[in-house]
């Protein structure tokens, strides 16, 4: 069950230009969080009223903190970012399902601002694990922080860095074997993790994104179409804050 | 200290405090008992039900704005049967009074679901034809006296609840509305549903809801609300229910003043999940500040 | 990098850049130009300039919403003559286009001032047809589609310059009302004026307004602006100027985007005595970072 | 001419429950600057958009700072009451014309918060002074800062200092003496001194209030009615902002 509380940051760096890192002290969240599960973060500014959804990135073992990590996309972001050590900030969370643990050899894959939820899954995940990471260019951010925990491969759009092309061109480059696939990135790079899932008949898990108000299932602000009617809603789209964020690839259309 | 009176009295439904939640911001409330517990709200207000599951709008379907925001949701439903075998159910299990919000493309539509509820647990009807964000949402009918009082006129045959019209914002003289609506016979009206906007993306050079244009609620419509509260309220003798960027116990207690009997907190939930308890607590402390015994002492006092 | 062209011509009037001023917000000018260069705006317009002198409300006459403000000015202005005899010779030494803004209690009222000023060095006449302040301020105008032809047809007999017709926003149908000016001959439209609302202060329990009601403005407002900017646009072939709200550069965009013409900073003046320079820098920022070479590309870019 | 700056707080100090004394560091402002003119201060919330006007306090002697002392009465002035040393405020001014500096045995009256413009004004006149300040209780501000400049008066209306009553009755009663008033306060205080100047036959200069959009005499939202007709409204009320804030007793009406 989600909460809603106030939360006191420990730290606050810059990884890459316009990434931020932030440590929130909030045990009661930390300790029902898992892997692919949001929090909503809101303004102090009151003149933005709705929250920021923005996934874990790190649940501390002790399960005191939680780590997010997010891009200066607006207004709100770029508020988040300049608060320091020791100011507050209210959240509500754990919210959405998280990635669901299966015991199979695989491949995680995270494009862009879709990297930091991987790092808790690559953390949590009981097997063995490629990793694959997109970005734009050299400026890379938490590359480095998944090595202990799998091969990791990196794409970059410019080439600078690994294979030049997206992430997909990574694992066929490599030939990154797996008999699950877990992905978050922009919605063309989903599209192609489900193509190619398909293609090799593998399962994908992907955390989808959409714009939220309530965070929990209440406004239907934040429906994805869906293959079949979803027992929620009764139609044939699915609430992304409530049944996601992480799906089965063919469940919804993208 | 005397303990302080908060309970009002709607068309003949006592509520215990004046505050219900604004339809479609709440869901049927199952949602957000994790947060607040709904045996302390004076009713709860369901999202919009249809006759036949409906399926919204495309996304994205809301958008921020300064001090308020845009939705375009399209009034997705599961459809009335679901409503009555998991919502209801679910609600009935609290002490809170239940209102269930309309909706429909077509006055038969409005009838079917209101016939539908007739026998069912259910304490009041809202009757959404102000709905601007679906194409036959209901704000054609809400834009019109003729078809305002006719709806009304129709609904309150069919309905064996109370019935509250819930009126648009969207027009030249929302007095002659109300007006309509009360001739139609009405128990009570609920304003305002939200003011249509937009919203531009300048990178993208499209509008940022896939409907282009939206219901704009919260702090930045509360003056708008608050005024055609009051003009209402001065112009009708059925009870209004009033909404519109109510965020707190001070805010809840302006719409009191204007003249509504009750209020409703809508996009505040969304800041704050509590909101609605909030605003409860807020206008008792106020009452008790101000000395003030009965609710019902303030309300309409400005006039 | 080639020089961007901000120029915009409305109704054969060629201004250098398409930001004015919103009615009210600016004077004549005079008290701004210590703080921003008159030169540098495509236009200014003036407050509300009636026949006589007016004494406006009592005061209080403005209170501040969320990202809002309601005002209840009650056009006071001191009379054509003496704008005619201090304030436009002030304004004639700028090198900038002067709209005056013209107020009236009856058509004849109207009549008359733009009768005195039709051999003034005048740019273009703005006709206020809505203003909510005053009993007799215009609003009845506004809200009808026959006055609203009807004036605009007395006002073009008399007129000398191009005459812009202000709509007014508590409109079922802004639409109605935009068709209707252009049927009476108008040569532009400017919207929108402000929205009727209210305030009320719990702890006197009256309104904080002496007249009760006012007229919401600011970024609180710019969704509904935005939206009826873009209906009117797509509706009317005169140009439109688009307000409400705008306190950016990218507001401004927007207004363009959604088929304004020119744009005017209304409110933000209060909040920053430089927003109209600073609208002015923040369009041509965003014109060269996307690499538009002329503003008029993207006017009307997202229907 | 006034100018806009965002000036540095080097100082905020509580000096009584919910009176704040803050110093800005803002030289040209301060250049500038006479006794009985105000600032439009901002506010950072952007949802609050209008200036909150506070008259000037004091002007320090090398004219490189302000003085301001303010009641939290709202959500503006609360907000300026959280801000520390070293914070940053965007302001206004200086506004108006401020108090005329007449070489006459003066009465400086002040009530409540319209004692601080009376400090600058104390320091600054020439002449002989006594100054009545009227509080509601025992929580008294600035008082003693005045004693330097003359005879101190203080009323309450509590009566747990000074004369129980207002500022006329310790006028009054200690048989002030004086041949011009210079005041500040509530208007029902300011209607009081207007009445005994007149009964007295003496100059009552008076600094008066109203709500404030422009702050520049633009926008008329501030005026307050006259005996005759104004040069620049050309109608019979004038602009707080620009004409006062503060005007001879007889030309207004309160
Ligand atoms: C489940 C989920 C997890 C996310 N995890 C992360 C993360 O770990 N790191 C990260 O950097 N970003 C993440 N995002 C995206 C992040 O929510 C947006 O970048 C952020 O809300 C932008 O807010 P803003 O105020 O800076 O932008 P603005 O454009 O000013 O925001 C305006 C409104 O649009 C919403 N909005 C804008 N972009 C998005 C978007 N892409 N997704 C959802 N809402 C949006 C905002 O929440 C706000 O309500 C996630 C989104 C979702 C749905
Ligand atoms: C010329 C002048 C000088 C002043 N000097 C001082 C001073 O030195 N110290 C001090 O404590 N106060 C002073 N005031 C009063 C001060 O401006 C208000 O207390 C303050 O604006 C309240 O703002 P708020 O946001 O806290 O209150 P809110 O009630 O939240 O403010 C809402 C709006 O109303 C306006 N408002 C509310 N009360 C007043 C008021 N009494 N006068 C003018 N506008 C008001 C605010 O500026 C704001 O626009 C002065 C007022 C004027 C006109
Ligand atoms: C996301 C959302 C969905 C809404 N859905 C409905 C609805 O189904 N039926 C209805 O009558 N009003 C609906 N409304 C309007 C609200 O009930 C309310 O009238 C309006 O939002 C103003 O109140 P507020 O400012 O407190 O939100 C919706 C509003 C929002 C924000
Ligand atoms: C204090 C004030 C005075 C105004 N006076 C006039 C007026 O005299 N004539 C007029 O047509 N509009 C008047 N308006 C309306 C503005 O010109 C403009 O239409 C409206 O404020 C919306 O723009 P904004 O949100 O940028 O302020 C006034 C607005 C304000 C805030
Ligand atoms: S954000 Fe409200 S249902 Fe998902
Ligand atoms: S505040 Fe605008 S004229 Fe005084």
């Amino acid at each position: 069950m989600a909460v809603q509380k106030r939360a006191r940051i420990t730290s606050q760096v810059q990884l890459a230009p316009g990434i931020f890192s932030m440590w929130l002290e909030e045990a009661e969240i930390a300790k029902k969080a898992s892997p692919g599960q949001f929090l909503s973060l809101y303004c102090n500014s009151e003149d933005r009223l709705l929250p920021r959804p923005i996934s874990i990135c790190e649940i501390k073992e002790d399960r005191t903190s939680l780590r997010l990590v997010y891009r200066v996309a607006g207004k709100g972001t770029e508020e988040f970012s300049k608060l320091k050590e020791g100011d507050m900030i209210q959240v509500m969370g754990p919210l959405g399902n998280g990635f669901p643990m299966e015991k199979k050899k695989a491949i995680l894959i995270g494009g862009g601002i879709g990297i930091p939820p991987m790092l808790e899954l690559a953390k949590s995940l009981d097997c063995e694990k490629s990793i694959v990471l997109g970005y734009r260019d050299k400026n890379t951010f938490l590359d480095k922080e998944f090595l202990p925990y799998g091969q990791v491969y990196l794409s970059t759009e410019d080439g600078s860095l690994g294979v030049k092309g997206n992430v997909i061109d990574a694992v066929r480059q490599y030939a990154v074997q797996g008999a699950v696939i877990y992905a978050c990135g922009p919605t063309p790079m989903l599209r192609g993790v489900k193509a190619y899932a398909l293609e090799h008949n593998i399962t994908a898990w992907m955390s989808l994104e959409e714009r939220m108000a309530c965070g929990i299932g209440a406004c239907l602000a934040c429906v994805c179409k869906t293959k079949e009617k979803d027992h929620h809603t009764n139609v044939d789209n699915t609430r992304i804050c409530k049944e996601g964020p992480v799906f089965k690839a063919e469940a919804v259309e993208l | 200290m005397k303990m302080i009176n908060t309970k009002v009295t709607i068309a003949g439904v006592e509520w215990d405090n004046p505050v219900t939640t604004a339809s479609g911001t709440f869901g049927s409330g199952m949602e957000f008992a994790d947060f607040v517990d709904l045996n302390r709200l004076g009713a709860v207000t369901t999202k919009g039900v249809s006759y036949v599951p409906w399926t919204g709008n495309p996304v994205p379907r809301i958008a921020e704005t300064c001090s308020g925001m845009l939705n375009a949701i399209g009034l997705q439903n599961p459809g009335v049967e679901v409503f009555i075998n998991r919502d209801l159910p679910f609600l009935k299990q609290y002490d809170t009074r239940v209102i269930v919000n309309v909706c429909g493309k077509t006055t038969e539509d409005y009838l079917k679901v209101v016939e539908r509820l007739s026998d069912c647990a259910v304490d009041m009807l809202e009757i959404n034809i102000s709905c601007p964000n679906v194409k036959e949402g209901g704000i054609a009918f809400g834009q019109n006296t003729c078809s305002v009082e006719e709806i009304t006129r129709q609904v309150k045959r069919y309905a064996k609840q109370p019935v509250i019209m819930k009126l648009s914002p969207n027009v030249t003289d929302i007095r002659e509305m109300a007006k309509a609506a009360e001739a139609g016979g009405a128990d009570a009206l609920s304003l305002i549903n939200t003011l249509t906007g937009t919203k531009i993306d300048i990178y993208k050079r499209k509008f940022v809801l896939a409907n282009e244009t939206g219901g704009l609620s919260g702090p930045a419509v509360k003056p708008v609300a608050l005024r055609m509260v009051n003009q209402v309220a001065r112009t009708v003798k059925i009870p209004v229910i009033g909404m519109g960027g109510i965020m707190t116990g001070e805010d809840a207690i302006e719409f009191l003043m204007a003249g509504a009997t009750a209020v409703a907190v809508g996009t505040a939930n969304f800041r704050n999940p509590l909101a609605t308890a909030e605003v409860i607590d807020g206008i008792n402390d106020f009452l008790a500040k101000e000395g003030i015994q009965d609710v019902k002492e303030i309300i309409g006092c400005v006039n």
